[in-house]
């Protein structure tokens, strides 16, 4: 496995739904609530939005990590979006794995507009999780020099 | 196996009916042991027509690859039938298309063969290498039967065998208007001891093995072209507005374009094996469909090209799939 | 320049003394011979018919940047070939070394093309004549080329059993002969004529053919001959035959944005078989069908190039007849074309 | 040897929309940044270049002001694709990246002392523009000059201003013409074909030029052909995808010819037994 070298910031890009995770994320900030600042966030509608090309292209360009997160089962604002979402990113997940990119690097979570303690906690575990694996370098776009 | 004569004659017949326009078949090819596609309009060229464990192109792949030309002004488009011969594996391509509304099923004539097992191409060219002259290949029992140059030569049917065939289920096609000839039983089944091996490995193991295979990739596209279930208009490596895969062909873009060719597959593709047979540098593009096949199986026990009344994969879900992945 | 001789057990050190350069030669990816740049002599694979992806990606990289930008910063910094290096290219067999040739006429023809030409310039090639045909398919005999052609190649090696009698044909093949002389010994003066005998028997073992003559000026009148419908029918419109085929030259020019605003344009290797090719941006299609696309592919080989270069835009080395999914063979096409009223 | 690839920085001086909608063309006056570059720089009438911005792309545009007008180049560039659109969104002081000159150009020379009718359609007047600056700036080299135009309507009329000049200046005879018909509008109603056989030019010593949608070229060839002209009195341009624009990638060719190298001008008498051309 990678060596922990503990002075590695990962890049995580976090793709959250509008409705529930942004909410969720913006109730931990105006709480104050202290988290990991590794993650960048994309807003989009809904989990059922995100493309699964997305978290392919994210790893490529240099996110060590990525979080899709959507409303709970049954909160969805547009009824079935993180249902589907939950199968398009278990198959994703498994996948990638197959190929070697590690478990850790793809994370999916629940957080509804009320769980800002839960969101902190979140962001800690897929932050150490990508920590314990280290940087990406399996198929990202490398910075030609030519 | 299927008698020529037999097939010719169910072949002149569909292609007499005036509500049928073309019909696909196989017909031998320009040397060696090949066969290739043949496509048939008028009842003079039936004899050309042929089946042998060396027909193993899936034809359901041309019902949608046709360019549809616009029609000129005065014209009427010609809705007339297709008719297509297709195996056991086949078969399954048209009941997922089908599945998906490619095309409703009265627009195709499904001439079905149930099948004994192709063989592997390459295993038969590297044992006989440079055989240039028209060659025969038959099975009887379980033995191969090459004649060729006037030799006649015998091969246990193992040594040969596409691999596809060493784990089908569906040796008899599940569409069909007419059956060529009886039904065949199911002769084999899939463990996916290959794919479980694969998976067992360390991630820096995985890697290297996938890295060796995408950086050999050279984009000819052919696995995209030949498969049943590629047949979008506007593929999303052609898009240059956002542009997700980049033309140039290196690491990271190749493994880009295979994960995004294997994702578009999860759930949709029927293991007819084409993909892996016509890549030109072998890269073993089955072992990346069937890790979807096996988790879909597992994880939804959803088989696809079987139920062309069942709602896509991916385009359902049920209140209790797994998410023990989930945070 | 003397023939010299290469016993098969030096074969070793003279290619670890090529290491200095940049070396490439035929190798092993799994079961597939591919041409790579190689350190370890060792990795060398000479007992081979003929690699899947032609040499031309050595000086015709198919994926190559042209400059790079910085956005903010007018100035464009041009790529310069010279940094690759010398390139030695060991073992490609003659047909390959003869298409070469056959593509350089385009690149240098009017505005020169300073990539490819510098590359070619740096590039020394060193042949490995066929005995056997590599494949069954081959005809090269058909266009004026020989399993043991030396067009296009600088030194020529031919197995003569326990050794290679090694032939330098050009000012760049006698600098490459000195820089190995250490493992060179005179060969017996003999050789050379036993050679040719060998090239006629390997010429006779070429097994297919076609008399190409009166092809270019007929192939324009048979614009709208059923033929083309016929043969393309099974054709699934990739790009093996073309990104193969060693005397295809055709490629797209994209930009690719980086970070920070860097960025290059690239070119990178395009077929005339995808419909993207000649794609309006206004949604209009020239050639909207397989059959426009494989009667110009045909076209473009066997009746403009000759119209423009006088050769014949092909070296009969057999892939794209070997590795066509769907077994189009541009043989049976050329027959057809041939016997077509 | 300069290396073909690498194109020129140039500075916008004005960038004016000549037609609105959304297929809207919008005209650029460049100079090169770098002035030296205007010593090596020469190009005829007919001439095009790539266009385009480094991270977007590139494409072929006709060089549409004669080089009798110094200082500067004007591309008239219809927003279509990727790279239009970026071009579109460019102001006055922007720059973008210029290639060429790439391409031949209008036999001028052999046409000293003809009669000239340009037959433009739509975007089409573009490559015919420099033309009709070249004949005026050596008036006297030249018989008659009669210019045919038309477009879909009104507003999308190219070098609106332009014709107006030209009509009074005596120069040119002028002859405009919309499809459908419109409130206010004094010339022809037509398309171009049409208004080509109510002109009626003389093919006495003279040279038809012709650029436009193909639809229109095929029928104005042959109301030309009604009018007695031979071909090689007749000169149109052909478009294809282009992206070398100096005969190496392989992909505007018609037939044997590459558009880029061999044409985009091509005399009819060239293309007429080439159906690639009309394809």
């Amino acid at each position: 496995m990678a060596e922990k070298n503990s002075d590695f910031e990962p890049n995580i890009v976090a793709f959250l739904c509008n409705w529930c995770s942004y909410a969720g994320a913006d109730l931990a900030g105006t709480s104050r609530i202290q988290y990991p600042p590794n993650v960048r966030v994309i807003r989009v509608m809904c989990s059922g939005r995100v493309n699964p090309l997305f978290v392919m292209n994210a790893l490529q360009q240099g996110a060590d990590g990525v979080l899709i997160s959507g409303c709970h089962p049954g909160d969805c604002h547009y009824m079935q979006g993180n249902y589907y979402a939950r199968r398009r990113f278990m198959l994703m997940r498994n996948f990638l794995e197959y190929l070697g990119v590690e478990p850790e690097r793809v994370r999916m979570s629940w957080v509804s507009a009320s769980e800002g303690a839960k969101w902190k906690e979140v962001i800690e575990e897929v932050v150490n999780g990508v920590k314990s694996v280290g940087p990406m370098n399996k198929f990202q776009r490398r910075q030609l020099n030519w | 196996m299927v008698e020529v004569e037999k097939l010719r004659e169910i072949a002149r017949e569909v292609i007499s009916r005036d509500d049928v326009r073309q019909l696909i078949g196989y017909r031998q090819g320009t040397y060696g042991f090949r066969a290739r596609p043949a496509f048939i309009t008028s009842p003079e060229e039936v004899d050309q027509l042929i089946f042998s464990p060396a027909c193993v192109n899936n034809l359901a792949t041309y019902l949608t690859l046709e360019e549809k030309l616009p029609v000129p002004r005065g014209q009427e488009p010609d809705l007339r039938k297709v008719a297509v011969m297709v195996k056991g594996c086949d078969s399954r391509a048209l009941v997922q298309q089908m599945e998906e509304k490619a095309y409703e099923r009265d627009r195709i004539v499904v001439l079905g063969i149930p099948c004994t097992g192709v063989v592997d191409m390459d295993k038969v060219e590297e044992r006989f290498p440079n055989v240039l002259s028209r060659g025969e290949i038959a099975l009887e029992g379980d033995k191969f039967i090459l004649s060729f140059d006037g030799r006649r030569e015998e091969v246990p049917k193992e040594e040969l065998l596409a691999d596809k065939c060493k784990r089908c289920r569906y040796p008899t096609p599940l569409v069909y208007d007419q059956l060529l000839d009886q039904e065949v039983a199911r002769f084999a089944d899939d463990d996916y001891s290959d794919i479980v091996e694969l998976e067992k490995r360390s991630a820096e193991e995985k890697w290297a093995y996938w890295e060796e295979k995408f950086s050999r990739c050279i984009r000819c596209y052919s696995c995209r072209n030949v498969c049943p279930m590629c047949y979008c208009e506007d593929c999303v490596l052609d898009r240059l507005n956002p542009q997700w895969m980049r033309r140039s062909v290196d690491l990271s873009e190749n493994t880009a374009y295979h994960i995004a060719r294997a994702y578009h597959l999860a759930g949709r593709c029927i293991q007819c094996g084409e993909c892996q047979r016509v890549c030109p540098v072998e890269i073993p593009l089955m072992e990346l469909n069937r890790k979807f096949y096996k988790d879909v199986e597992e994880l939804y026990d959803y088989e696809p090209g079987t139920d062309a009344e069942a709602p896509p994969l991916l385009a359902t879900f049920k209140v209790d799939d797994r998410e023990d992945f989930i945070l | 320049m003397a023939a010299k001789k290469l016993s098969k057990e030096k074969v070793q050190e003279a290619l670890q003394e090529l290491t200095k350069f940049r070396l490439i030669a035929p190798a092993k990816s799994d079961e597939v011979v591919i041409f790579k740049q190689i350190t370890d002599p060792g990795e060398a694979f000479l007992d081979y018919g003929n690699s899947t992806v032609p040499p031309k990606k050595v000086v015709f990289p198919q994926t190559e940047t042209l400059f790079r930008f910085q956005r903010g910063n007018p100035e464009l910094r041009e790529k310069n070939v010279e940094e690759e290096g010398t390139t030695v290219i060991f073992g490609l067999r003659p047909c390959d070394a003869r298409a070469m040739s056959i593509v350089d006429r385009l690149f240098s023809w009017d505005f020169e093309d300073p990539y490819y030409l510098k590359r070619r310039e740096l590039t020394t090639l060193v042949g490995l004549a066929c005995n056997e045909p590599p494949s069954i398919n081959c005809f090269c005999t058909s266009l004026g080329g020989s399993p043991f052609g030396k067009e296009g190649l600088d030194i020529l090696l031919t197995d003569m059993g326990d050794h290679y009698l090694v032939q330098a044909l050009t000012e760049k093949g006698e600098k490459l002969q000195d820089i190995l002389s250490a493992h060179l010994e005179d060969a017996p003066a003999e050789e050379e004529k036993k050679a040719e005998e060998m090239a006629a028997q390997a010429e006779g073992k070429i097994a297919r053919s076609i008399n190409t003559e009166g092809i270019p000026e007929k192939l324009p009148t048979l614009w709208e001959h059923e033929l083309w419908k016929k043969a393309s029918a099974a054709c699934l419109g990739c790009g093996i035959c073309t990104f193969l085929c060693p005397t295809c030259h055709c490629f797209d020019i994209q930009d690719e944005v980086e970070e920070m605003g860097e960025g290059r344009r690239a070119r990178m290797w395009d077929s005339c078989m995808f419909s993207e090719y000649t794609l309006h941006a206004s949604g209009h299609n020239p050639r909207p069908t397989r059959r426009e696309r494989t009667r110009n592919r045909i076209s473009h080989k066997y009746s403009y190039y000759p119209k423009r270069f006088e050769v014949i835009a092909c070296v009969g080395c057999g892939r794209c007849i070997n590795l066509c999914p769907v077994n189009i063979d541009i043989l049976e096409i050329l027959e057809q074309v041939v016997d077509a009223s | 040897m300069k290396n073909p690839y690498i194109p020129y920085e140039v500075k916008i001086l004005d960038a004016r929309y000549e037609t609105p909608g959304d297929r809207c063309i919008k005209t650029f006056k460049v100079t090169f940044a770098d002035e030296k570059v205007w010593d090596t720089w020469s190009h005829l009438p007919g001439q095009c270049a790539m266009v385009g911005i480094p991270g977007v792309g590139e494409s072929m545009f006709c060089i549409s002001s004669s080089p009798t007008e110094k200082g500067y180049l004007r591309f008239s560039i219809m927003k279509m694709g990727k790279n239009t659109t970026a071009l579109h969104e460019l102001e006055a002081g922007d720059s973008f990246y210029v290639r060429g000159p790439l391409g031949n150009n209008f036999p001028l020379e052999e046409w000293k002392g003809k009669n000239i009718i340009t037959i433009g359609g739509g975007i089409g007047q573009a490559p015919l523009r420099p033309v009709i600056q070249w004949i005026r700036d050596n008036r006297e080299d030249y018989g008659e000059l009669t210019v045919i135009y038309g477009a879909r309507t009104s507003a999308d009329h190219c070098f609106k201003d332009e014709f107006e000049e030209l009509n009074s200046c005596g120069d040119a005879c002028c002859h405009l013409a919309i499809d459908v018909e419109e409130e206010g509008w004094p010339h022809f109603v037509g398309f171009v074909p049409q208004l080509l056989m109510e002109v009626s030019p003389s093919p006495e010593n003279a040279i038809a030029v012709t650029c436009g949608p193909p639809i229109m070229i095929k029928f104005v060839l042959q109301n030309l052909e009604k009018l007695g002209f031979t071909p090689d009195q007749v000169y149109t341009t052909l478009e294809n995808r282009m992206k070398c624009g100096i005969g190496k990638c392989g992909r505007c060719n018609v037939g044997h010819l590459y558009v880029c190298k061999d044409g985009p001008v091509f005399s009819y008498a060239q293309i007429k037994d080439i159906p690639e051309a009309f394809a």
